[in-house]
């Protein structure tokens, strides 16, 4: 493991999970159907993973990756959670798009 | 941690009476242990111990702060009772989410560890989340859910990252520990980087400029009781971490920092303010009128350190006003489709008691003495100005009266001789009258004496 | 005697109205008022006597407030005016049909207990909170009990209410930086801090805002005559015999001593601002077509004066400021009843609907000329001891101020006797007008009386307020 | 004693006042009977007073109480009864008894009678405290005191508003000459550290340096407009014609005898601060000069007969400014003293004949009155001699002093005063001519009604046309008692006895009577002999009708102040209080605006919402690590 971090360098990690940060973000910003953007949640919350993952091996330390556990645990909470909420959706508008999400505003 | 694992065994209890059938012990059990471990926390509020490898650190901020969501908590679940009469059913899931979502609240304003605080920021999340799409039926209900699940796990996703960068940085989760490796090493930019980001999802939870578009959304759409949690319990706690985390972190940042977050102060407050005033739902004023409270609390910030008390003692006047004007919000329009400020008309005759409760509430949070708010306001003017930033405390001032407008506009509705409508006098339960009652007679009590609070902290 | 005792009994009275009921507010009302005076008498009497009232004690710890109270003579003499004309004013609706008549007189009698405790608080923090509480009394008994429509009232009480509060706010920034330098809110700690010339120059300024709106004086006066108009006379008497004077008393209290090198800069400024106020106000009222409005300009008019008198630091101006608060006080309630007698018969306020009732009424006509003759400063009359306290204060500073504000006395002789003329005299009207009857001259006569007898013989009073004043204008220097 | 003695000469018309005001319509024709015998008691004690004055020559002075105090100085409710303040109490108590009689029966059947006679008392009181105030404030209290009582009694008749047009005229003006002297009470209070005259007096006494006297100057100057406001000279003499209002009594004692003459007293008074400003003094001399010469020629074609007699007091008041002026005190004092006493018998006199004449005033409808009225006539005839300087009346030795030192002092002035003379002497003549000769031109109904007054209003006519014919035995040329009496009063005597009793003092003496027979004389012709009536209003052409519209003067101080003060009102009203309200709200106008706009962009969509936190992050990453 030491190897491949000193191959590769940290920062490319961090490079990495940045971009793959930003493609979440980017994907949220501009799909409109729900599960994609869920998804995008995930690819964000999964760079964050990796980067760390990446640290963990960096430091020698066992933290990151108990994190990790964590935090796939709770994505999975937040997106069981958030599936629920989009059935309820479905089930009332028949649409998961969230353009029409507009009854609430000014 | 006593206080969190008595919380959650009260929850477990809370299901196990659902599974028994015993409904109706839920929410008086409920009350009263929740009244008993309030009782012990503050008893304890002086024990300052670190639990698990500091996983969890009791200190008297996050004890103060855990008793005011315990308390908070205890009106919140009395008032599910009246709240949640159609589906009675459900109320033992109600109530334990209730109290998981306390737990997440104390472990946010108690962690020692980002992994704890992480914890605590999704358990409060997630649960807030259900709740707020807790009607199922109501489209409006289900997109406040979704939006905020959209916006929450968005900022949560941010958060997380914040952690990987400082945790990169630095080697550690224990909050302690990367505050004292801040001070005494020079961290690569991944260290600024991360602690802004995890500012920056803070500042989502309390709603502030830019962030804070959710908020009135959100609040309009959830049930009433969820809007209350969300305007109270939540605000107060992302406020209190948000304070932790900037304490913990930014002391070694340059001035830019401050700098970026004096002009967000401004602007969430002047942006709150503003857009209160031609609201006509009342339900999104008081979540304009929260961003700019949350406006207000943010300039505990620049007295890092020594502003807690004056923080606690904002944040208990302003969730107790939240709750006392939501407790009649829920009165007034509990058969009502929407909760436009115009079903306020003349409330005054309707129900005095009701109408003076909102009074209190909403002139305390305009910071007219001897309410609360007012003292509130001044001990963070007071701060502000001792440690030389005048110039929001102009801003400050001159939102105090643009807030004023409008909340002088509802109280004008309520006590408007409004004869052409004359409706029939307004039947309130008697549990929101003693509820309000009493959180209307702890605003005027803590602003009387002002010392009971800020005392825990000596 | 305690001085607690006095703002405890106006507390006290302000509940036990609202408990009373609908029947026996007023009485109830009106007996805490008239102890209330009692008290006061009480402790005019022991501070003759040299007996010290002041009282202390700690509030919160950190940061560092007391409920401190300071009855020297200056306080007393206000608050001598505040429990006198309480009563009066709640005498001059004896009998009239109010709705929720309990709740009414309580928010009088919170006022009256706001405003005294804003004369005697000597903890600026305690006097600040005094402060904006007796706003809130005057905004609902404005707002819920006023004249015209709702919407209407609404609209003008909003915008006193909002205005005023503005500028308190800037008044409580004042107040929040004189205790960082001070570490304590405690009047005398603030009158011996060494501020500089630009910390003064702010902090008379953040003052100024809101004593300036409070007063009002010119251009910050917008509020006032609709308001006044708006009100309901009870508020209106409120609002102009004792609320504006808590502006011109924490001038004198307040202002001056803390910020006195910053009052000298601007003193030309202020004045003449003042002096614009007394000549423009008088001219505005020349104009006016409703009374009440109309006795709005001229209290802008004769404030303005009493403001001009306070700010030129002498020992003379501010006599003749505090002199003269306590004799416009007297006079524009009592002209304020006139106008609420006049209002009762005859269903108006247009001064043009008036006129003719003085051989119709003889004893309301005498009361009333005394009232304008009193108005206008006539020798005699306790006005002409405060005007001429307060231009001869003004000739000291220089002798232009003094002709200026002295005009005065030839344009409010011009608005008021036009005024009279209008309202009172001519061929007699065919609606009949009755006499005053009991409650009302009692009223009258007590305002009446009062404004002779301390125009012969003022030593009382002048010796009750001149030690305090001394005091402050050896702050000042 | 000296206390009692001031305590009885004032409590006694308060008394009076305040027992008629109150309780007038109880007392019915009692009411009258107290007031004369309340003014009667004052008449006496002043007598009292006046006798020990005058053998001990120590002034009776009482400080009652502290009234106010200042910083460097105390002002004690105190009075003074020296020989000046005597002899204004002597006439004003002694006419004041005259005339309330008098008004016991012209007031008659009036609905207020109580009222009248509590204001009229209230008067006597005023002006008691004005002549005997011991220091400037309280005599001004007597100066306000007055005012009202004159505002209260021209506008007695209430429900005529040009009436109380009329009151509130007197008093506004009057108001204009009290700032003046409340300025000059300034400045004296300022140089001095009082107001008290004798304080005031001593300190002068010890010397003055240069930087007072402009001061004193400028105070002079003050006091002087407060004096050219009671006394009605030129500019503010308007509101004394109007006064006429009020009635007639009241024009006889207040706007004639008494009220009027405050601003010689004050002066009188204030001498040693006068003297000490030359320029003021000249000033002084110039505008008496001109106002006894402007109001004279008013008075040549005025036809209502309270009128020609209110210009002609205006015109004397004039020459007692120029005596003044000149620094002759004593000889204004004594002309003030003679025109008190013939100008209230004119004033009565003239009020007689309204009485009988049922209320009318304009002289084109009466003539030929002697016959029915001849008391009236007698005395009228007597007095009207003693205005136009005939000897050996009162008016002639008066008169003539003022010109002998007018002549001396300011030959121009000289010329002046003697032309005012000359008008003097025809316009009374043309009233008595016009009034009581020739035919009645009335309607039969008042010729029928035409009858002389009762014994109450002739008594008073006689004693004052007695009194105008041996008024000048006070100060007889070379003898004057007057001026020895006032010799403690005046600090700079010397200046009046500069001149020696010579030829020309008898030229002169010739020239005044010579004048006063031309001015009989073209009465003569032109109205008895031509028998002429006044024209009709519309008739009037030319420059006599400049005279008789007064000279247009209250028709410009309408259209320069009064007009303007009105606009300025208006727009102050309508559009700058509008503008003021506007800016200061409209700052809550744009904050509304701001709402609205900020409501439109909540749109309750979920993208911009990402795109506003998104955004808000990049500026603040932007800011926190590119930008800095």
């Amino acid at each position: 493991m030491e190897n491949v971090i000193e191959i590769i360098g940290i920062e490319k990690y961090i490079y990495l999970s940045i971009i793959l940060f930003c493609i979440g973000v980017f994907g949220i910003l501009f799909r409109r159907n729900a599960i994609i953007m869920f998804m995008c949640i995930e690819i964000m919350l999964n760079s964050a993973n990796m980067l760390l993952v990446a640290f963990s091996t960096y430091h020698q330390d066992a933290q990151g990756q108990v994190f990790v556990f964590f935090t796939m645990a709770v994505a999975a909470a937040e997106v069981a959670v958030g599936l629920a909420i989009l059935v309820t959706i479905y089930r009332n508008i028949g649409s998961i798009d969230i353009d029409k999400l507009k009854n609430l505003k000014g | 941690m006593n206080t969190l694992i008595a919380i959650g065994v009260l929850a477990v209890l809370v299901l196990i009476a659902e599974i028994i059938n015993l409904r109706k012990m839920v929410i008086p059990m409920t009350v009263i242990g929740l009244l008993g471990i309030l009782g012990y926390t503050v008893c304890n509020i002086s024990v300052v111990e670190a639990y698990y490898n500091n996983m969890f650190v009791s200190t008297r901020f996050s004890n103060a702060f855990s008793s005011l969501f315990i308390a908070l908590t205890i009106f919140i679940v009395a008032l599910s009772n009246d709240f949640y009469k159609n589906e009675f059913t459900k109320i033992a899931d109600y109530v334990s989410l209730k109290l998981f979502l306390l737990m997440g609240a104390i472990c946010m304003v108690s962690f020692g560890n980002m992994a704890m605080f992480f914890l605590g920021l999704e358990i409060l999340s997630i649960t807030l989340y259900i709740l707020c799409g807790a009607d199922r039926k109501n489209i409006k209900s289900n997109e406040s859910a979704m939006k905020y699940f959209l916006l929450g796990s968005f900022a949560s996703g941010i958060v997380l990252f914040g952690i990987a960068l400082i945790y990169g940085a630095t080697g550690s989760f224990d909050i302690a520990q990367i505050s004292n490796i801040a001070v005494s090493t020079s961290l690569p930019v991944w260290y600024a980087l991360g602690a802004t980001m995890i500012i920056i999802g803070m500042l989502f939870k309390v709603a502030a400029v830019p962030f804070h578009f959710w908020a009135p959304d959100v609040y309009q759409g959830a049930p009433t009781l969820t809007t209350t949690i969300m305007s109270t319990l939540v605000k107060v706690t992302a406020i209190a971490t948000l304070y932790k985390i900037s304490v913990n972190l930014l002391h070694q940042m340059p001035e830019s920092y401050m700098n970026a977050l004096i002009f967000i102060t401004i602007i969430t407050l002047t942006v709150g303010n503003i857009m209160a005033i031609r609201q006509d739902n009342m339900k999104r004023l008081l979540a304009y009128s929260g961003i700019s409270h949350a406006g207000f609390m943010m300039m505990a910030l620049t007295a890092l350190g020594s502003a807690s008390p004056n923080l606690f003692y904002y944040a208990t006047a302003y969730s107790f006003a939240g709750m006392a004007a939501f407790t009649v919000l829920m009165a007034v329009c509990k058969n009502n489709e929407d909760e436009l400020i115009s079903s306020f008309d003349g409330l005054g005759k309707r129900n005095p008691l009701m109408a003076i409760v909102l009074s209190i509430a909403l002139l305390s949070m305009g910071g007219i003495p001897v309410f609360a708010g007012f003292f509130g306001k001044f001990f963070l003017f007071s701060q502000a100005i001792q440690n030389g930033y005048i110039t929001l405390v102009i801003f400050g001032v001159i939102n105090s009266f643009i807030s004023i407008y409008y909340y002088l506009k509802v109280i004008i509705r309520m006590f408007a001789n409004y004869e052409e409508t004359n409706r029939e006098k307004l039947a309130v339960p008697a549990l929101y009258s003693i509820i309000g009652t009493i959180a209307a007679a702890i605003i005027i009590v803590v602003g009387l004496f002002p010392s009971l609070l800020l005392n825990l902290f000596n | 005697m305690n001085i607690t005792i006095l703002l405890l009994t106006l507390l006290i009275g302000a509940l036990a109205t609202y408990f009373s009921g609908k029947k026996s507010a007023a009485k109830v009302a009106l007996s805490f008022a008239v102890i209330a005076f009692i008290e006061t008498f009480v402790l005019i009497c022991q501070h003759n006597s040299g007996f010290n009232a002041d009282y202390s004690v700690e509030w919160i710890a950190n940061p560092n407030i007391h409920i401190a109270l300071k009855a020297d003579g200056l306080a007393l003499a206000l608050v001598l005016l505040n429990t006198l004309l309480t009563p009066l004013i709640i005498l001059s609706a004896w009998g009239k049909h109010i709705e929720k008549t309990n709740i009414f007189y309580a928010l009088v009698m919170f006022m009256c207990f706001a405003m005294t405790g804003t004369f005697l608080a000597s903890d600026g923090f305690l006097y600040y909170v005094f402060w904006e509480l007796a706003l809130i009394p005057i905004y609902f008994i404005a707002l819920l009990w006023g004249n015209d429509t709702f919407e209407a009232r609404k609209k003008t009480v909003f915008k006193f209410f909002i205005y005023t509060f503005a500028g308190s706010l800037f008044m409580l920034v004042g107040f929040i930086y004189l205790y960082q330098k001070a570490g304590s809110f405690m009047l005398y700690d603030l009158y011996n801090l060494n501020l500089s010339s630009k910390e003064q120059y702010w902090i008379f300024l953040s003052f100024f805002i809101a004593y300036a709106i409070k007063i009002p004086i010119f251009p910050f006066h917008t509020w006032q005559a609709s308001t006044y108009e708006k009100a309901p006379t009870i508020g209106t008497m409120l609002l102009s015999g004792i609320m504006l004077k808590m502006g011109l008393y924490s001038i004198i209290r307040w202002q001056l001593p803390i910020a006195s090198d910053a009052a000298r800069e601007l003193m030309p400024t202020i004045l003449v601002l003042c002096i614009i106020g007394v000549i423009y106000g008088s001219i505005v009222a020349l104009k006016q077509v409703n009374i009440k409005r109309f006795f709005a300009y001229s209290s802008l008019a004769h404030v303005g004066l009493i403001a001009a008198g306070a700010y030129t630091l002498t020992t003379d101006g501010l006599r003749g400021a505090v002199l003269q608060m306590i004799a416009h006080g007297l006079v524009i309630v009592g002209l304020f009843f006139t106008a609420e007698i006049l209002y009762k018969r005859y269903n108006t306020r247009l001064i043009s609907e008036m006129g003719g009732i003085r051989q119709q009424a003889p004893k309301f006509a005498s009361a009333f000329m005394i009232l304008v003759f009193a108005s206008i400063g006539l020798p005699g009359t306790f006005s002409f001891i405060g005007e001429f306290n307060l231009l001869y204060g003004l000739s000291q500073v220089n002798l232009w101020y003094a002709l200026f504000g002295g005009t005065t006395i030839i344009l409010g002789a011009f608005y008021m006797l036009r005024m009279y003329q209008k309202t009172m005299l001519g061929e007699t009207n065919s609606k009949p007008f009755a006499d005053i009857d009991k409650t009302e001259g009692i009223v009258l006569g007590v305002i009446v009386i009062c404004v002779i007898f301390l125009g012969i013989y003022p030593k009382p009073l002048t010796e009750l307020i001149t030690p305090s004043l001394v005091e402050i204008v050896s702050y000042i220097k | 004693m000296d206390t009692n003695v001031i305590l009885l000469l004032l409590l006694v018309p308060l008394l009076g006042a305040l027992l008629n005001i109150c309780f007038g319509k109880k007392l019915g024709n009692g009411s009258g009977i107290i007031a004369t015998l309340a003014v009667l008691v004052s008449f006496i004690v002043t007598v009292i007073a006046f006798f020990q004055v005058n053998t001990t020559k120590q002034p009776i002075q009482s400080d009652l109480f502290e009234w106010m105090a200042f910083a460097n100085f105390k002002v004690s409710f105190g009075f003074l009864l020296d020989q000046l303040s005597l002899l204004w109490l002597l006439f004003v108590t002694g006419i004041g008894t005259l005339i309330h009689w008098y008004s016991t029966s012209y007031m008659k059947g009036d609905e207020n009678y109580g009222k009248f006679f509590g204001y009229l008392n209230l008067f006597v009181f005023f002006m008691i405290v004005l002549v005997t105030g011991s220091n400037l404030l309280i005599t001004f209290i007597g100066w306000e005191g007055v005012g009202l009582c004159s505002y209260l009694l021209i506008g007695f008749w209430h429900k005529n508003q040009s009436y109380n047009d009329a009151a509130k005229k007197a008093f506004i003006v009057n108001r204009i000459g009290d700032l003046g002297f409340l300025v000059g009470v300034f400045i004296l209070a300022f140089l001095f550290q009082s107001v008290d005259y004798m304080t005031i007096k001593e300190s002068l006494m010890h010397g003055t340096n240069h930087q007072i006297n402009t001061w004193i100057g400028v105070a002079a100057l003050a006091l002087f407009i407060g004096a050219v406001g009671k006394s009605a000279q030129i500019p503010l003499y308007t509101w004394l014609p109007d006064a006429m209002a009020g009635p007639t009594p009241v024009s006889a004692l207040i706007h004639a005898a008494t009220m009027v003459t405050a601003g010689i007293f004050l002066i009188t008074r204030l001498n040693f601060v006068f003297d000490l400003a030359p320029q003021i003094q000249n000033i002084i001399a110039i505008v008496g000069a001109v106002t006894s010469l402007f109001a004279a020629s008013i008075g040549l074609v005025q036809n209502d007969i309270k009128k020609v007699l209110a210009y002609s007091t205006v015109s004397q008041l004039g020459l007692m400014f120029m005596a003044v002026g000149f620094g002759a005190y004593e000889i204004a004092v004594f002309h003030v003293i003679t025109h008190a006493f013939f100008k209230a018998c004119l004033f009565l006199g003239s009020g007689s004949v309204i009485h009988a004449m049922g209320g009318e005033q304009d002289m084109r409808k009466m003539g030929g009155l002697n016959k029915f009225m001849k008391a009236t006539y007698a005395t009228f005839l007597v007095a009207t001699l003693a205005i136009s300087g005939f000897p050996p009346f009162s008016g002639f030795f008066s008169k003539d002093e003022i010109l002998m030192t007018a002549f001396h002092n300011n030959p121009a002035l000289y010329i002046i005063g003697s032309l005012a003379s000359i008008m003097t002497a025809f316009y009374m003549f043309r009233l008595l001519f016009l009034t009581f000769f020739r035919n009645f031109r009335g309607t039969q109904e008042q010729k029928n009604h035409l009858h002389e007054s009762p014994a109450s209003m002739t008594i008073p006519l006689w004693i004052l046309g007695i009194l105008s014919v041996v008024g000048g035995v006070i100060s007889l040329p070379g003898n004057s008692w007057l001026n020895n009496y006032l010799q403690p009063i005046i600090l700079n005597n010397a200046a009046n006895n500069h001149h020696a009793f010579g030829t020309i003092e008898y030229v002169l003496m010739a020239v005044a009577v010579i004048g006063a027979l031309i001015g009989f004389g073209m009465a003569y012709s032109k109205y008895i002999k031509k028998g002429d009536i006044p024209q009709e209003d519309e008739q009037i052409t030319g420059f006599h009708k400049v005279l008789y519209n007064k000279y247009y003067v209250d028709e410009i101080y309408m259209k320069i102040i009064v007009k303007p003060i009105y606009a300025l009102g208006t727009f102050f009203r309508d559009v700058v209080e509008v503008a003021l309200s506007e800016t200061i709200f409209g700052l809550g106008k744009i904050v509304d605006g701001l709402s609205l706009q900020g409501k439109k962009a909540q749109n309750g969509n979920i993208g911009l919402y990402l795109f506003a936190f998104v955004f808000g992050v990049c500026i603040i990453l932007y800011y926190l690590f590119i930008a800095s």
